[in-house]
Formats: structure tokens, C-alpha cells, sequence
């Protein structure tokens, strides 16, 4: 299983917060996984590919690439404004 | 990185609470403390000039405390910090109430005012907190501020 | 140099009691601020290796205060600065007690930082008090840091 | 009248607070005051002559010489070291 999160106007716009997939070797890359969703038809591609998304995996920042794991947890989500 | 010995000292917390700042500094102050920056962040009446009525906060549960924990982690890796603590509130907060509260001790205010400084940055670039207003014309998802990656890229090392 | 309307939020105390900074803080905060930087200084136990029992401080009635208000002035010329406070306290304390705090509140928080930060220097090297170290080994004056003097230094307008 | 303050480490030297002073003509100078300060004989002279003394007229720092009129309050002490 893959555990995929989102987080404010990304999980608004998805209407989604947590997808938890079954394993699937499509998943096995970050840019992998974020196709499959992306072909989910609208909302999921145009969200998706919205400029400065941010992706974490395992709660980590990637900026690139990234292998994933049965397991893993992903994030999708927009620059962050605490503080 | 497993270093039990500073993170003693280092204290995280993500809370829908109010926290009471003289007791946060009280926990932060040792024999070796001569000095104690604090920054508390509020909610401000007027932002980019629309009228707020409250101010809601998501964050990622468990990335937020680690990434604080790293930011704290470094800060001391940089500069002589005796302790510091990072209170961020989450949930609908109203207008005037405080946001987040960071404090370090340090031996000088140096250390302490550039560390403090230090942490608020990172935290406004990294930490995963988002901020939606509500007012009178109704709720938006805050955009993240050019400003803010500058300032914490002044912070990188050559 | 007469400016009434900013006067009132700033404000100047020499004490000999204690402070309380949650008290101060909230007297600083308002619907505009956005952000409360807040230093404390503390008797330390220790000094240049020498164990401290008690500092003892002195300062010149009135001359401290219009300094402590000047530097509060120059520093709401410079920055955006919605309120500052300053406390100082006098004569005898105690290891681990506060001695100064100065609070300063404004919109964003780059203000708050560098106003807070410019009060201290300032203060550290111009306000007219003296601190006497008692410690076992005897009594002495403290000698002026060059630390302190190159800090100021800083702030200098070309 | 002319009052004169020391404080801090120069008011233990000279053990000594506050002088006031009948005005007189060589008073007229803040290097004038401290002339005859300093030949008031030892310690005056010494702690005078120290390096770094502060001094203030009217309650400002003045770093050169200064014009003294009856009623001004001038105060000799050693670099501040509060905060």
C-alpha cells in the first residue's frame, strides 16, 4: 500500500485528504505515482500540475525524483505560509 | 541524527491552545542564561489590506514537529544556544491571538536574537503550516511571500 | 525633538522591583501588530570564569531615562515600529534574576528583530549604568566590552 | 552654582557623589571645571586623568571641549556597562 496526503488549497481543490492505494509498480517513482493521478481526469490533472506544488516523501521535502516503496507516505501540497 | 543530549533542551509543540509566554520563557532560563529573545507572531486585523474576522491553520501532523526539530537542530549546530522552544497554534484562531511563539537562551544576545531570527525564518519557508483567512468578503488560502524565501536564503551557507 | 503622538507607546522604566514580561508584552500589543520581539537580560552565575553571588547596578537618575527614550526615538525613525518598551531595574539582584527587557511590536517581524536587536546595542553602550560583580573572591566594576562598542558600530548611518 | 556627579567607579575613587560648586569664572569651560577638579591634589588628578572618562553636560555626552554656564550639571564617569 502507498499513502498519499494532501494538504490545504491542494486538498480543497482534490476534495481529497488521504488516498491509500494498494502497491503498484507504477508507484515506484515519485513522478511515477504523480501520473497515475494525474489521469485521474479533472480536478487531478490540472491540480497536480499547478507551478511551486511542493511533494514530500515520508514526511521529507524532494525537489527531484524520488524511488518509492510499498509503504511510503507522499504529500502533495502548496508552498507553506505559517508563522 | 540522534543527539539525546541537546534535544533535551529543544522543545517543540503544535497546539489548539493559547500558551502563556512568561511560563514558555520561565522553562527556557538556566543559571548560564544571561540572555532570552522571544518572537510571538499574532493575528493581525488587516492583511494586504482586507479586513480578517479569524485566521485557520492546517498543518501536516508529524512532518511539522520534525521539521521544527530539525530547524531548532541546526540553529544550535550555528550559534551557542543554551535551549529553545517553537509553541505553534493550529485550528481557528481570532483576530489578535497569538500564532506561534519561539524563544532561545543563550550565555550573550547575539546568539540568542540571531538564533531566534534564524528559527522564525525557516519556519515561515519549511514547516508545513497553511493559512487561510476568513473575513467579511469571504475565506482565502494565504500565498506564500517572495519576502519570506528571501529572508531565510540569507541564512544559507557558501 | 517633541512628537507627542509617538511618545505615548514608548515606553521607558527604571525599577528596582521585577518585572512581569507577560504583563509587559500584552501591554505592547495591538490590532495592527503582527509580531513582539522580546530580549531579557539575566544575572549570570558565571563572568569572564568568576562565580557571581550578586550584581549590583547603578545608573543616573534622568539622564538614563531621556537616553533610554532617544534611542527608542531613532529606533521608530528607522523602522516601522508600532510600540517598544524598556525596563531596566537597579541595585542589588541576584544570580538568575532579570535585569533589562526591552519589547518592541510592529507589523512584520524584520522590524521587530532589528529594532529589538538596535535598542540593546544601543542601550549596552550608551544608557548610563554601571554593573558591580560581588562575588567570593571580592567586588569589582565591570570593564565596557569591546564587543559591544564594534556592535553599535553596526547600526552607524554612512 | 555649578553641580558636578561622578558616578560608579570614579565616585568610589574619589568617594565622592556630588560637588557644588559657588560659580566662578574658570568653570566657564568644561576643560576649565575639570583643571580644577584635577588640582584638588590626589586622587582628584589621577581619576581624572583616566583613560575613557565619559563626560556629560546637562545630562548629554559632550566628547570635546564644552562652553559652562552657573546652574549646568556635569557628570565624569567611566564607560557604561548596563543592559
Amino acid at each position: 500500500m502507498i499513502r498519499v496526503r494532501f494538504f490545504a488549497r491542494v486538498r480543497e481543490q482534490l476534495d481529497c485528504e488521504l488516498l491509500e492505494l494498494p502497491w503498484e509498480p507504477r508507484y515506484g517513482t515519485l513522478d511515477g505515482l504523480q501520473a497515475a493521478l494525474e489521469q485521474r481526469g479533472e480536478p487531478w490533472g490540472d491540480v497536480l500540475r499547478q507551478p511551486n506544488l511542493i511533494r514530500a516523501v515520508n514526511q521529507a521535502v524532494v525537489s527531484t525524483n524520488a524511488i518509492l516503496q510499498a509503504g511510503d507516505e507522499v504529500a502533495f501540497y502548496p508552498p507553506v505560509t505559517g508563522g | 541524527m540522534v543527539r539525546p543530549l541537546v534535544r533535551d533542551r529543544f522543545a517543540v509543540s503544535i497546539q489548539t491552545e493559547p500558551f502563556v509566554t512568561e511560563a514558555l520563557q520561565k522553562a527556557l532560563h538556566e543559571r548560564e542564561a544571561g540572555a532570552i529573545v522571544t518572537f510571538t507572531g499574532y493575528v493581525r486585523a488587516c492583511n494586504d489590506g482586507a479586513a480578517i474576522t479569524a485566521l485557520e491553520l492546517e498543518h501536516y501532523p508529524g512532518m511539522t514537529e520534525n521539521s521544527l526539530r530539525a530547524i531548532l537542530d541546526e540553529a544550535a549546530q550555528r550559534w551557542s544556544v543554551l535551549a529553545a522552544t517553537v509553541v505553534h497554534r493550529v485550528g481557528l484562531l481570532a483576530v489578535g491571538e497569538p500564532v506561534v511563539w519561539v524563544g532561545v537562551s543563550s550565555a550573550h544576545r547575539g546568539d540568542a536574537f540571531t538564533a531566534c531570527e534564524y528559527v522564525m525564518d525557516y519556519l515561515k519557508t519549511e514547516a508545513p503550516f497553511w493559512k487561510k483567512e476568513h473575513g467579511d468578503t469571504g475565506s482565502r488560502w494565504l500565498e506564500a511571500r517572495a519576502s519570506d524565501s528571501e529572508r531565510a536564503r540569507r541564512w544559507q551557507l557558501p
